[in-house]
C-alpha cells in the first residue's frame, strides 16, 4: 500500500501547489531591481564595488586613452577598441577612447578593472538589443550617456511562496 | 587487485558493421531532444539496448589551447565558459593551483565568500541538472520548479557577483569584490525558503512510487565497479564510496564548516538521483555556517603584480563541483601565461561508465540512466 | 530587417489583406447574388406551411421569431445539426479546446508559473485559435521516403475515429447523434481503429523514432483494451444492456461508482493508457524517441492529430460519466418556467415583453447537460492532473500493470458485481 | 432490386477482397482486406444484426487486423513490396475464379433460394447471449479452451529464444 | 440441455482442467524442463478420461447410436467408439513424447496442447449440433498447427506446420462454408434436424443441399487426406515431430471420419441421392495414390504418410458402401480403431528411431532388428497388420470392409470392384511393407551396436503387439462394439 | 427488407472464389492467410443473411464462434509465419523447401 | 602584447620570495620510501608537497610502476591523463594523476606519474614513434583520458583497444591540437 499512499501524497502535493503563488517574472513589465549602481572598480585598494555588470559607461573626463582596457580586452572577447573622437581633452592627447561592440562583449568586467582612472563603470542597463549588428557597437559618445532605467520588482517571499512583486 | 571483468564485457568501441538486421541503431544525436550537445549512439534490440557509444565533442571549443595564450587574469572568463551554471566551482581549482604558482595566501574573508559563491552556484547547477532530469522522466512539473527556485539563488549570485551566470567572480588572491550591504540578511531569507522549497521535491519526486520504480535497479553501478572506472562525485557517493574533496582534501575554509556528505549505498539510478538533492540540503546548511562564521570585515583580495609570473613548477588541485572532484593541472614554465592548462572534470570521468550501464537496460532507462549520471556535456568536452 | 523577407512591412500585409477582402466583397456582390438568384429561379423550394418558400420570403421569416424560432427548432433536430454541431464533432471540439486550455493554465498554476497570458488579453484564452492559426500557416512537410496515401490520410482517419466515438456519447435523454442498441459494443469497435491508425502512421512515415512510438501505442492500447472492456462488464451486468442511454437512465439514483469502484478506477487507469497521457505517455516519450508517432507531422496534420487525441479526451471522459457517474443525471437548477409566462409574456409597467419561441430546448435538457457538462470537467481534471504530477512509466511496468494487475482487479470488479446481481441487492428485479 | 447501400457495399467488398490479395503492397494488401471486413460488417448491419457486425468489427478489425499489420511490419520492406508468382499459374486462376464464380452464381441463381423471404423481425441479440449460456455452453467452454490454446501456441511460437531475460551478465 | 455428467463433458472437463492448469503450473513453477513431470501430469488425466469412458459403457449409461436425439452433444455409443480410439492414440502420443520431449522446451504447452486437441477430437466425435462441431473442429485443429510447428528452430517441422495451416484453415472455412448453406436450407444447426429438414426440401434446392454435402465432404477430406486433397498429408508428417505425427495420423484423421458418419452418411442417406459411387470412386483413387506413391519413398515417416492415405481409401469403403450393407459402418469403425492403434505404434516407433538414431531415411533402418529389437518387432508387426496379414486385427477389419462391399454387390454393380481394387492394394502395399522388414532384418549392418530404445517407446510398443495380436487372435468383442457402435443407415426411405 | 437473400449469397459466393483463387495462386504466405479471412468471412456472411431469413439465433450464435475461432486461427498462423520469416528471411511459401519428397 | 602591459589591475608589490617549502606530513614520507625502496631507480621523485607526490618514470618502466602503484600504494583510479608537449626536450610528457577511492587515509593524497615519448615534428598519429604503453589494463578508468591525450597530441597508447577520435571531428586532418607548434588562428 506504500504505492497508493505514495501516489496519493504526490496527486495532494501537485493540487496543493495549485495555491501557491506565481513565480514568474512578467519580463517587459516588470524588471528585477539590481543592487547599487553598477560594478565599479577602485583601483587604489584593488577591489570591486558590488553591482550588476551591465553596458558599460564611459566618463569622458577621466579617460586618457590608455588602451588599457583594449589590452585587457584582448585575450577575452576582443570587444573594445579604440576610436577617435572629436574631442578635445588635456588629459587625452591622442584623443582616442574606447569603443564596445556588444555583440563580442562578455560583460566580465575586467575592463573596468583595468582602468587605473575611474573613467570606466558598468551599469544596470542590460537591454542591449538591436536589429543589426552595427547597432551592437556602442560608440565613446553614446557610452557616456548614463542609461536612464526603472527597475522596480524584487523577490519578496511570503507565506504563500515566493514571487516577483 | 585482480583485473576487472568490465574490461572483456565492454567490446572494444561499438562494431558499428553491418549487424543482425533486427538490431536498429539510433543515433540519440545532438538534434534528439534526449542527449544534450552529444551523441549517444545506442544499438537496440526491440526495447533492450546491446550496445552504446557515447561521442563526445559536439561542443569542445579548446578551451585547454586557449587558456595557453592568455595571462592567469585573463583566463578566467574563459575557463568558466563550460559550465556557466557552476562557474565559480570550476574556476575554483584554477585559482588554488594558481595561487599556490603565484604563492599568495588567501585573506580569511576571501575564503568564506568564496565557500559562500560556490555552495550557491552548487545548488544553482544542481537544481538545473534536475530539471533536465525531470523533464527526461517526462516528469513537467520537475522542469519548471527547480528551474523557478534557482531564481533565488541567481539572484544571490548576481547581488554577490554583478552577474546571473557567467560570473568571473574568483581570482587568484580572492573574490573581484566584497559583498553588497545587507547581503547577510537577504541570503539567509532566501536560502531558508530554499531549503523549504527543495524539500517539497520530495513528496512529488523522490517520494513518487511510480519514479521509484521506473529508477530504482536501473543501471546499477556496484561500489567496486564504481571505483574501477574511476568515477566521481555523485555517480560515486551514490555506490557507496564516502569521498568528497571538501572533507578528504579541504580546501580554503571547507575544514572549519560543519558538514555531512551524502552517501547512499544502492547504486543505481534513483540514487545517483538522489545524492544532488541531498548535497544541496548540505549546500543550505554550509551557506548558513559560513555565514555565521565569516569575518565580519577584512580584505577579500591580495593584490597582484601585474602581468603576474609564476615559478617553473607544476600544480595539481582539486575541488568537488556539482558534477563531482574538479582538478585543475597547471604547468608553468616561469612566463605569465601558463604553459598548459588541464582540467580534470567530473563528466568526463563519468562518461566512461556510461556504456557499461547501458548495456542491457530498456531503451526506455536510457534517458533516466544517463542523465543520473550528472554528465554536462560541454564540460566534457571542454 | 528580416533576412527571410527582407522587404517585408506588416502595414503593407495588412493593406493587401484589406484589398483581398474588399474585392471579393464586391465581387461576390456584384456577380455572386445575382448568379444566386438566378439559380434559385430554377431550384424547385419546399413548400412550408402551405406556402411556397421563395428566397425573399425565407429572408422575411428568419426577422419573424414566431416563425423563425420554430425553423430554427426543427433545424436543430435534424440529424445534420445533431453530427456536425450539438452532441456531435462540434460540441465535443469545443469541449476539447476547453479542455486543452485548462490543461495549460492549471498546469501551469501548479508549476508556479503563468501559461498563455497574452494572446486574448485575459489569461491567453484565444492562445489556442493562435496556435490553431500557426499550425494552419506552417508548411507540412512530408518526409522523401514516406507512404504518402497513408501518411496524409492517418491524422484524417485519427479524427474520424474520434468523431465516430464522439458521436456514439449521449449528452441528454435523448440527444445523441447514434442511438445504437449495442452502444458500448460499437465503442469498443471504434476504440479499436486506433492502434491502426496509429501503426499505420507510424509506420508510413519511414522513421525510425515513428516506427518504435508507433509500435509501442500498439503495444499499449491492445493491451489496455482489454481490462477497459473487462471493467465495464461490471456495469453491463448490473444494467443488463449495452445501450448508453439506458446506462446513464440507469443511475439515477446512484451512480454506479458507488458500488463498484474497482471498476471506476480500472477503467479510469485504461483510460489514461488508451489516451497516451502521462503517465503513459510511452509513445511519445521526447527523451527516449522524439515525440514517437508523432515525430514527422507538421503544420495542420499535428493539429489534426492534437485535436482528434483532446475529441478522444472528451469522448473517454464522457463514457466514464455515463458508465459511472450516473450520465446526467443530478437535481434540476431552476424550476421550470411558468406556463403563462411563455404563453403571453411578460407584463412590466406598460410595455409587455413576448418571448414566442422561448424554451428552445426545456429546463430538463438544461439541467442535463449542465451536469453532463459539469461531470465531464470534473472527470477531465482528472486525467489532466496525473501530467503534473507523475513521470512517465517505462513499457515493461506498463504492460505489467495492464496484464497482471488491472486485468485481476477487472475480474475483482465482474465478481463483485455478479455478487450484487445474486444477492439481489441491485440489477435486473433487485433495489435500483 | 438491391437497395443503393447494398450494391455501394457489395462493390466494395468484393473490390478490396480483390484488392487485398492483388495489391502490390503487402501493407496496403492488410488495409483492404480491413476493407473486406469492414464491408461484411455493413452487410451484417444491413441484416439487421449490430451486434455481430460489433463484433466482427471489434475482432477483426481490433485484434486480427492489428495483427496481421504487425506481422506484415516486421518482415522486410523490399519484401513487403514484393510479388513473387507464376503468371500462367494466375491466369489459370483467374480462369478457374470466374468458371467457379459462374457456376456456383447459377447454382445460387436457379436454386430458387430468393423463393425464401421473411416478414419476422430480427432476432434480438439478447437471445444470442441466452443460446450461448444454455443450449451452446459446451461450445462455449471449447471456445474458451481454442482462444487459450491458440494463445499458449503462440505465444509458444513468437517468443524469441535467443534474448536472454537478464538484464546483465556480470 | 446437456447433462453436466454425461461422458462428454467429464471428460471435456477432465482434460481440459489438466490442459489449462499445466501452463499455469509451469508458469507458477517459473522453469523450463521437468518433461516427465508434465507427461505424467498428461497420461493421468488421458488414462482417467479413459476409465471413464469405459467405466459409463461398461455401465451402460451411454445411449445407443442415435444422431436425431436434438441435443447438442449425444452421449451414444458412436461417439464412445471413436473416443476410445482417441484417447489411446493420444496416451502412445503422450507416452512417445516422454522420451521424444526429453530436453526440450516448453514441455508444459505440448502436453497441455495435446490434451486440448484430444478434447477436439473426443468430441467431434460426440458431437450433435453443427455448432459444436464445429468448434470442437476447429479445437483438434489449431493445437495440432501448434504442435507440427512446434520445433521451432527445424525448418522442417515449420514447412510442415505452415502447409497444414494453409490447408486447415481452408478446411475450415470450408467446413462453416457447407454449414452455412445446411443451415439457410434447413433453419436449423442440430444435426437431426439438418437431416430431416434436407430429406424435406424443395427440389430446387436441391443444387444447394449438394453443394454443400460436396464442401462438407472437401472439408472433411482435408482432414482425412482424400486423394484430391492429400497434398499436405506427407510433407506434414514428415517435418512435424514424430509423436505428433502419430496423434495426426491415428487422432485427428479419425476425427475427421466421425465427422463425416455423422454428417455426410447420414445426411446424405436422407436426401436420397446416389453420392456413394462418388466415394466409391474417391475411395479407389484414394488408395491406390496412397500405395503407389508410398512405394516410391525414402523416408519411412513419408512412407507412412502415403500409407495412411491409402488406409483413408479403405475406410471410405465403408463409408461409400453404407447404404447398401449393413456390415459397412462397423467395418469401417473397427479399421478405424485397428488403425488408429496399428498407425499410432508405427509412428511412435518412428518416434523412438528419431531419439535413438535421429534419422528416418529407409537406410538406417538396416539391421535394426539386432539394433533396436523391440522396436523392430513392433514396427514388423504393425505393418503387418497394416498389409493385413491374417492372423492379425488389421485382416479381420479389412475382411469386414471388403465383405461388406462385396455384400453390396447385391444393390449397385460396383460394390465387388472395391472389394477388388482394395484386394491388390493390399497385395501392393505389402510388397513396400515387407520391404522395411526386409531392411530391418535380412540387410544386416556388419557392426551395429546394439542401441538403447527409450522405456516408453517399448511400453507402446508391447502394449499395441499385445492389441494388435490380441484383437488379431479373438476379434470379436471388437467387432461387436463396433456393430453395437454403428449406426443404422441403411434404411432406405 | 429491401435486399433479398439471393443477393446476399451471391457475394458470399463471389468472395467464396476469391479466396480460393487467392489460395490457389498466391504463394506468400500472408496473402495466403487473406485468403483464408476472406472465405471464413464468406460464410459468416451466409450465415448471418440466412439467420436472419429463417429468423433464428442459431446462425449469428455460429458466425460469432467463427469469428472467434478465426482469432484464434490467425494468432496461430500469424505465429507460424513469424517463426518461418525468422528462419528463411522470407515470407514466399514456395522458398519453403526443406520437404521435397 | 599581453607581457608587455600588465592585465590586472593595481600595481601592489608582488608577493615575493617563495614560502619554505613545509616539512611533508608523516604519509607523504612514508609513500615516499615506499616508492623508493619498491621500485628502485626506475623512479625519480620530481616534486612532492604536502598531499602530492611527482615521479618521473621512464617509458618502459611505466607499466610496472602503475601496477606497483596500484598494488603496494593502493591508488586505484586514475583522475586525469594530461599530455603536455615540451618541444624544446623534442619530448611529450603523459602525467597520470592517481587517486584512490579505496584507502580513507590516501584521499586527499595524489600521485603522478610522468612519462615521456619521443615527439616528431611531422606527426603522423599512431603510426610514428611516439607511443607509450598503455595504462588502461592497469587502471580502467583511463581509457577515454588517453584517447583524448591520444587526439590532442597524437601519443599512440599502444594497447589500448580503442584508439579512436573522441572529441575532435573524425575528419580532423591538421596537426594534433594541443602541440604547441598547432598554433591559433591570429595568435
Amino acid at each position: 500500500m506504500g504505492t497508493a499512499s505514495g501516489i496519493i501524497r504526490a496527486l495532494n502535493s501537485g493540487a496543493k501547489h495549485l495555491a501557491v503563488k506565481r513565480f514568474t517574472l512578467r519580463y517587459p513589465e516588470e524588471k528585477l531591481k539590481f543592487v547599487g549602481d553598477g560594478y565599479q572598480f577602485d583601483p587604489t585598494s584593488g577591489l570591486g564595488i558590488a553591482g550588476y555588470k551591465g553596458r558599460h559607461m564611459l566618463f569622458h573626463d577621466k579617460c586618457t586613452g590608455c588602451q588599457l582596457c583594449s589590452i585587457a580586452c584582448e585575450g577575452i572577447a576582443e570587444a573594445i577598441s579604440m576610436v577617435k573622437v572629436a574631442e578635445d581633452w588635456k588629459h587625452n592627447k591622442k584623443a582616442i577612447m574606447p569603443q564596445i561592440d556588444y555583440g563580442k562583449c562578455v560583460f566580465c568586467g575586467l575592463c573596468v578593472d583595468a582602468c587605473p582612472f575611474y573613467a570606466l563603470y558598468m551599469t544596470n542597463d542590460y537591454e542591449l538589443s538591436s536589429f543589426s549588428k552595427e547597432g551592437l557597437i556602442y560608440t565613446p559618445s553614446q557610452l557616456s550617456v548614463k542609461p536612464a532605467i526603472s527597475q522596480d520588482v524584487e523577490i519578496t517571499i511570503s507565506e504563500r511562496g515566493a514571487t516577483h512583486g | 587487485m585482480r583485473m576487472s571483468n568490465i574490461a572483456k564485457q565492454i567490446a572494444p568501441g561499438l562494431a558499428l558493421q553491418k549487424v543482425d538486421e533486427r538490431i536498429m541503431t539510433l543515433n540519440v544525436g545532438p538534434q534528439h531532444p534526449g542527449s544534450g550537445h552529444m551523441r549517444i549512439i545506442v544499438q537496440i534490440d526491440g526495447d533492450k539496448i546491446v550496445a552504446c557509444d557515447p561521442d563526445p565533442g559536439y561542443v569542445h571549443r579548446g578551451e585547454e589551447k586557449m587558456a595557453e595564450y592568455r595571462n592567469y587574469i585573463q583566463n578566467i572568463p574563459h575557463l568558466e565558459r563550460p559550465v556557466i551554471h557552476d562557474s565559480c566551482n570550476i574556476l575554483y581549482p584554477y585559482c588554488l593551483a594558481t595561487e599556490e604558482i603565484l604563492h599568495i595566501e588567501v585573506p580569511e574573508r576571501a575564503k568564506y565568500v568564496r565557500v559562500i559563491a560556490a555552495e550557491l552556484n552548487r545548488c544553482v547547477y544542481t537544481l538545473y541538472w534536475l530539471a533536465i532530469y525531470g523533464i527526461f522522466l517526462g516528469h513537467s512539473t520537475m522542469f519548471m520548479w527547480p528551474t523557478g527556485d534557482r531564481e533565488l539563488l541567481i539572484d544571490l549570485l548576481e547581488k554577490m557577483t554583478g552577474a546571473r551566470v557567467t560570473h568571473a567572480y574568483f581570482v587568484p588572491g580572492g573574490v573581484r569584490n566584497d559583498l553588497p550591504a545587507n547581503f547577510e540578511d537577504v541570503c539567509l531569507r532566501q536560502v531558508d525558503y530554499f531549503e523549504k522549497r527543495i524539500r517539497a521535491y520530495a513528496d512529488i519526486f523522490y517520494d513518487n512510487p511510480i519514479l521509484i520504480s521506473r529508477t530504482r535497479d536501473a543501471g546499477t553501478l556496484s561500489r567496486q565497479d564504481a571505483v574501477r572506472l574511476g568515477t566521481t562525485g555523485s555517480v560515486l557517493r551514490a555506490s557507496g564510496v564516502d569521498y568528497d574533496i571538501r572533507k578528504k582534501e579541504p580546501y580554503d575554509c571547507y575544514d572549519s564548516l560543519d558538514f555531512e556528505t551524502s552517501v547512499l549505498k544502492s547504486g543505481d539510478a534513483y540514487a545517483r538521483s538522489k545524492v544532488p538533492w541531498l548535497d544541496m540540503l548540505e549546500s543550505c546548511r554550509i551557506i548558513r555556517d559560513a555565514l555565521s562564521k565569516m569575518p565580519q570585515s577584512g580584505s577579500v583580495r591580495v593584490k597582484l603584480k601585474p602581468n603576474p609570473k609564476g615559478d617553473e613548477m607544476t600544480s595539481y588541485k582539486r575541488v568537488e563541483s556539482g558534477r563531482g572532484t574538479l582538478g585543475c593541472y597547471v604547468v608553468s614554465d616561469g612566463k605569465p601565461e601558463p604553459y598548459r592548462v588541464k582540467m580534470s572534470v567530473g563528466s568526463f570521468r563519468n562518461l566512461i561508465s556510461l556504456p557499461y550501464l547501458l548495456k542491457g537496460e530498456k531503451l526506455g532507462n536510457m534517458p533516466a540512466v544517463y542523465w543520473s549520471l550528472n554528465y554536462w556535456p560541454v564540460e566534457a568536452d571542454r | 530587417m528580416s533576412t527571410i523577407a527582407p522587404k517585408f512591412k506588416f502595414s503593407e500585409f495588412v493593406k493587401s489583406l484589406i484589398d483581398n477582402i474588399f474585392w471579393i466583397i464586391v465581387i461576390a456582390t456584384l456577380v455572386g447574388l445575382p448568379l444566386i438568384m438566378i439559380a434559385l429561379f430554377y431550384v424547385d423550394l419546399p413548400v412550408i406551411d402551405g406556402t411556397l418558400v421563395t428566397p425573399f420570403l425565407a429572408l422575411t421569416w428568419l426577422s419573424h421569431p414566431e416563425v423563425a424560432l420554430p425553423l430554427v427548432k426543427s433545424f436543430m433536430t435534424s440529424d445534420m445539426f445533431r453530427i456536425m454541431a450539438f452532441p456531435g464533432f462540434g460540441f465535443a471540439a469545443l469541449m476539447a479546446a476547453g479542455t486543452i486550455f485548462i490543461e495549460r493554465k492549471m498546469l501551469a498554476k501548479m508549476q508556479l508559473r503563468v501559461g498563455p497570458f497574452y494572446c486574448g488579453k485575459i489569461e491567453g484564452i484565444l492562445q489556442l485559435m493562435g496556435d490553431g492559426l500557426k499550425l494552419i500557416s506552417k508548411e507540412i512537410i512530408i518526409p522523401a521516403k514516406a507512404d504518402k496515401p497513408l501518411f496524409i490520410a492517418a491524422p484524417l482517419l485519427f479524427v474520424g475515429a474520434a468523431a465516430a466515438f464522439v458521436a456514439l456519447i449521449p449528452v441528454a435523454p435523448g440527444w445523441v447523434v447514434a442511438d445504437v442498441d449495442v452502444g458500448l459494443l460499437a465503442v469498443f469497435a471504434v476504440i479499436g481503429f486506433f492502434p491502426i491508425i496509429t501503426v499505420l502512421s507510424a509506420w508510413s512515415a519511414n522513421s525510425k523514432f515513428p516506427f518504435i512510438g508507433g509500435i509501442r501505442a500498439l503495444y499499449q492500447m491492445v493491451s489496455f483494451e482489454i481490462p477497459l472492456i473487462l471493467s465495464c462488464l461490471g456495469v453491463v451486468i448490473l444494467t443488463g444492456t449495452l445501450n448508453l442511454s439506458e446506462i446513464a437512465a440507469s443511475q439515477s439514483v446512484v451512480p454506479w461508482i458507488v458500488f463498484m469502484p474497482i471498476g471506476a478506477i480500472v477503467f479510469f487507469i485504461c483510460m489514461l493508457a488508451e489516451l497516451e497521457r502521462i503517465p503513459f505517455d510511452l509513445p511519445e516519450a521526447e527523451s527516449e524517441i522524439v515525440a514517437g508517432w508523432l515525430t514527422e507531422f507538421s503544420g495542420m496534420m499535428y493539429g489534426l492529430v492534437q485535436l482528434g487525441s483532446y475529441v478522444k479526451l472528451y469522448a473517454f471522459s464522457a463514457l466514464f460519466v455515463l458508465l459511472f457517474l450516473g450520465g446526467w443525471s443530478g437535481p434540476e437548477f431552476w424550476p421550470p418556467l411558468e406556463q403563462e409566462l411563455l404563453e403571453d409574456g411578460q407584463t412590466i409597467g406598460p410595455i409587455s415583453l413576448q418571448f414566442p419561441g422561448l424554451p428552445l430546448f426545456s429546463q430538463e435538457f438544461f439541467s442535463a447537460v449542465i451536469w453532463f457538462v459539469l461531470k465531464t470537467m470534473g472527470v477531465m481534471f482528472f486525467v489532466l492532473l496525473p501530467r503534473g504530477v507523475f513521470p512517465r512509466i517505462r513499457i515493461d511496468m506498463l504492460l505489467q500493470i495492464g496484464w497482471y494487475k488491472l486485468i485481476t482487479l477487472a475480474f475483482v470488479n465482474i465478481f463483485v458485481a455478479l455478487g450484487l446481481v445474486y444477492a439481489g441487492v441491485i440489477g435486473p428485479g433487485g433495489m435500483f | 432490386m438491391a437497395d443503393p447501400t447494398f450494391v455501394a457495399l457489395s462493390v466494395l467488398t468484393i473490390a478490396s477482397a480483390i484488392a487485398a490479395l492483388e495489391l502490390r503492397s503487402l501493407i496496403y494488401g492488410a488495409i483492404a482486406l480491413m476493407g473486406t471486413l469492414g464491408g461484411i460488417a455493413g452487410f451484417f448491419l444491413l441484416l439487421d444484426s449490430p451486434f455481430v457486425a460489433m463484433f466482427q468489427i471489434a475482432v477483426y478489425v481490433g485484434s486480427i487486423a492489428v495483427l496481421i499489420l504487425f506481422t506484415v511490419m516486421l518482415v522486410r520492406r523490399e519484401l513487403i513490396f514484393q510479388k513473387v508468382e507464376d503468371t500462367r499459374r494466375k491466369w489459370a486462376g483467374i480462369g478457374l475464379m470466374l468458371a467457379a464464380m459462374a457456376s456456383l452464381g447459377a447454382v445460387v441463381i436457379s436454386s430458387g433460394i430468393d423463393a425464401i423471404t421473411t416478414a419476422e423481425p430480427a432476432v434480438d441479440f439478447r437471445d444470442i447471449g441466452a443460446d450461448f449460456l444454455t443450449t451452446y455452453w459446451p461450445a462455449l467452454i471449447m471456445m474458451g479452451l481454442v482462444l487459450a490454446g491458440a494463445v499458449i501456441g503462440a505465444m509458444m511460437l513468437a517468443r524469441r529464444e535467443d534474448i536472454e531475460n537478464d538484464q546483465r551478465t556480470s | 440441455m446437456v447433462d453436466v455428467f454425461s461422458t462428454p463433458i467429464v471428460v471435456m472437463m477432465i482434460l481440459g482442467a489438466v490442459g489449462m492448469a499445466l501452463p499455469v503450473i509451469n508458469v507458477l513453477r517459473r522453469e523450463q524442463g521437468s518433461n516427465t513431470f508434465y507427461a505424467a501430469i498428461a497420461f493421468g488425466a488421458l488414462a482417467a478420461a479413459i476409465a471413464f469412458v469405459l467405466h459409463q459403457l461398461a455401465m451402460g449409461y451411454v445411449s445407443a447410436t442415435d444422431v436425431l436425439s436434438g441435443d447438442v452433444i449425444a452421449d451414444d455409443m458412436l461417439g464412445s467408439f471413436f473416443a476410445i480410439a482417441m484417447l489411446i492414440v493420444a496416451v502412445f502420443t503422450t507416452i512417445s513424447s516422454f522420451s521424444y520431449m526429453r530436453g526440450k522446451k516448453y514441455p508444459a504447452v505440448y502436453y497441455s496442447l495435446i490434451l486440448l486437441s484430444t478434447i477436439g477430437m473426443v468430441m467431434v466425435a460426440y458431437s450433435n449440433d453443427l455448432v459444436v462441431l464445429f468448434v470442437a473442429w476447429e479445437l483438434m485443429s489449431i493445437p495440432t498447427y501448434v504442435l507440427v510447428g512446434f520445433n521451432k528452430r527445424d525448418p522442417a517441422s515449420n514447412e510442415a506446420a505452415i502447409k497444414y495451416f494453409m490447408f486447415g484453415a481452408l478446411a475450415s472455412a470450408v467446413i462453416i462454408y457447407a454449414i452455412s448453406i445446411a443451415y439457410g436450407l434447413t433453419g436449423t444447426t442440430d444435426i437431426g434436424g439438418v437431416i430431416a429438414g434436407l430429406g424435406a426440401i424443395d427440389a430446387s434446392l436441391v443444387p444447394l443441399a449438394l453443394l454443400s454435402g460436396g464442401l462438407f465432404i472437401a472439408g472433411f477430406g482435408f482432414k482425412m487426406g482424400l486423394v484430391p486433397f492429400h497434398m499436405w498429408l506427407p510433407d506434414t508428417y514428415e517435418g512435424s515431430p514424430p509423436p505428433v505425427a502419430a496423434l495426426l495420423a491415428a487422432g485427428t484423421k479419425k476425427a475427421g471420419f466421425a465427422a463425416a458418419i455423422r454428417i455426410v452418411v447420414i445426411g446424405m442417406a436422407a436426401l436420397s441421392i446416389d453420392w456413394s459411387l462418388a466415394l466409391a470412386i474417391i475411395a479407389v483413387m484414394t488408395m491406390t495414390v496412397g500405395n503407389v506413391a508410398a512405394i516410391m519413398q525414402k523416408s519411412i515417416s513419408r512412407m507412412l504418410a502415403y500409407s495412411s492415405i491409402g488406409h483413408a481409401g479403405y475406410i471410405l469403403i465403408g463409408l461409400a458402401v453404407a447404404p447398401y450393407s449393413a456390415s459397412a459402418l462397423p467395418g469401417t469403425l473397427l479399421h478405424v480403431l485397428n488403425h488408429a492403434v496399428m498407425k499410432g505404434a508405427a509412428f511412435v516407433a518412428i518416434a523412438g528411431l528419431v531419439v535413438a538414431l535421429a534419422a528416418t531415411h529407409i537406410e538406417k533402418l538396416r539391421g535394426l532388428g539386432r539394433r533396436m529389437p523391440i522396436t523392430a518387432i513392433g514396427i514388423t508387426v504393425s505393418l503387418l497388420a497394416l498389409a493385413g496379414v491374417p492372423p492379425l486385427n488389421g485382416f479381420w477389419s479389412k475382411l469386414v470392409l471388403f465383405g461388406a462391399a462385396i455384400d453390396a454387390g447385391q444393390e449397385v454393380f460396383w460394390g465387388p470392384w472395391l472389394a477388388i481394387a482394395g484386394v491388390l492394394n493390399s497385395a501392393l502395399s505389402l510388397a513396400y511393407y515387407g520391404w522395411i522388414i526386409r531392411k530391418m532384418y535380412f540387410e544386416d549392418e556388419a557392426k551395429a551396436p546394439r542401441v538403447h530404445e527409450p522405456r516408453a517407446v517399448v511400453a507402446v510398443m508391447l502394449f499395441s503387439i499385445a492389441f494388435i495380436v490380441g484383437l488379431g487372435v479373438y476379434p470379436e468383442p471388437a467387432i461387436e462394439f463396433a456393430r453395437s457402435a454403428a449406426p443404422l443407415v441403411g434404411i432406405m426411405p | 427488407m429491401t435486399n433479398e437473400l439471393v443477393d446476399f449469397t451471391l457475394v458470399s459466393v463471389a468472395l467464396l472464389c476469391i479466396g480460393i483463387y487467392g489460395l490457389a495462386v498466391k504463394r506468400n504466405a500472408l496473402r495466403m492467410l487473406f485468403a483464408v479471412e476472406i472465405v471464413i468471412n464468406a460464410a459468416n456472411l451466409n450465415l448471418v443473411a440466412f439467420a436472419r431469413f429463417v429468423p433464428d439465433s442459431g446462425g449469428q450464435t455460429l458466425a460469432l464462434f467463427s469469428i472467434a475461432v478465426a482469432a484464434a486461427e490467425v494468432a496461430v498462423g500469424l505465429g507460424l509465419i513469424i517463426v518461418a520469416y525468422r528462419m528463411y528471411r522470407d515470407v514466399d511459401v514456395a522458398k519453403f523447401r526443406t520437404l521435397r519428397g | 602584447m599581453a607581457d608587455q602591459v600588465p592585465a590586472t589591475s593595481g600595481d601592489a608589490p608582488p608577493a615575493d620570495t617563495p614560502p619554505e617549502p613545509a616539512a611533508l606530513p608523516e604519509l607523504d614520507t612514508g609513500l615516499r620510501s615506499k616508492l623508493e625502496s619498491g621500485l628502485g631507480d626506475a623512479v625519480k621523485v620530481a616534486s612532492a608537497t604536502p598531499g602530492r607526490i611527482h615521479i618521473d618514470v621512464n617509458s618502459k618502466d611505466v607499466v610496472r610502476v602503475a601496477e606497483f602503484v596500484r598494488d603496494e600504494l593502493g591508488f586505484d583510479h586514475a583522475e586525469s591523463v594530461t599530455g603536455v608537449d615540451r618541444p624544446a626536450d623534442s619530448e611529450i610528457e603523459v602525467v597520470y594523476h592517481l587517486g584512490s577511492y579505496t584507502r580513507p587515509e590516501l584521499g586527499g593524497y595524489v600521485m603522478a606519474i610522468s612519462t615521456r615519448a619521443p615527439r616528431q615534428d611531422n606527426p603522423d598519429p599512431g603510426n610514428d614513434s611516439t607511443r607509450l604503453p598503455t595504462l588502461r589494463e592497469v587502471f580502467y578508468s583511463v581509457e577515454f583520458h588517453e584517447r583524448e591525450a591520444f587526439e590532442m597530441l597524437g601519443v599512440y597508447f599502444d594497447g589500448h583497444p580503442d584508439n579512436r577520435r573522441l572529441l575532435l571531428p573524425e575528419d580532423w586532418a591538421d596537426l594534433p591540437p594541443m602541440r604547441k607548434d598547432f598554433a591559433i588562428k591570429g595568435r
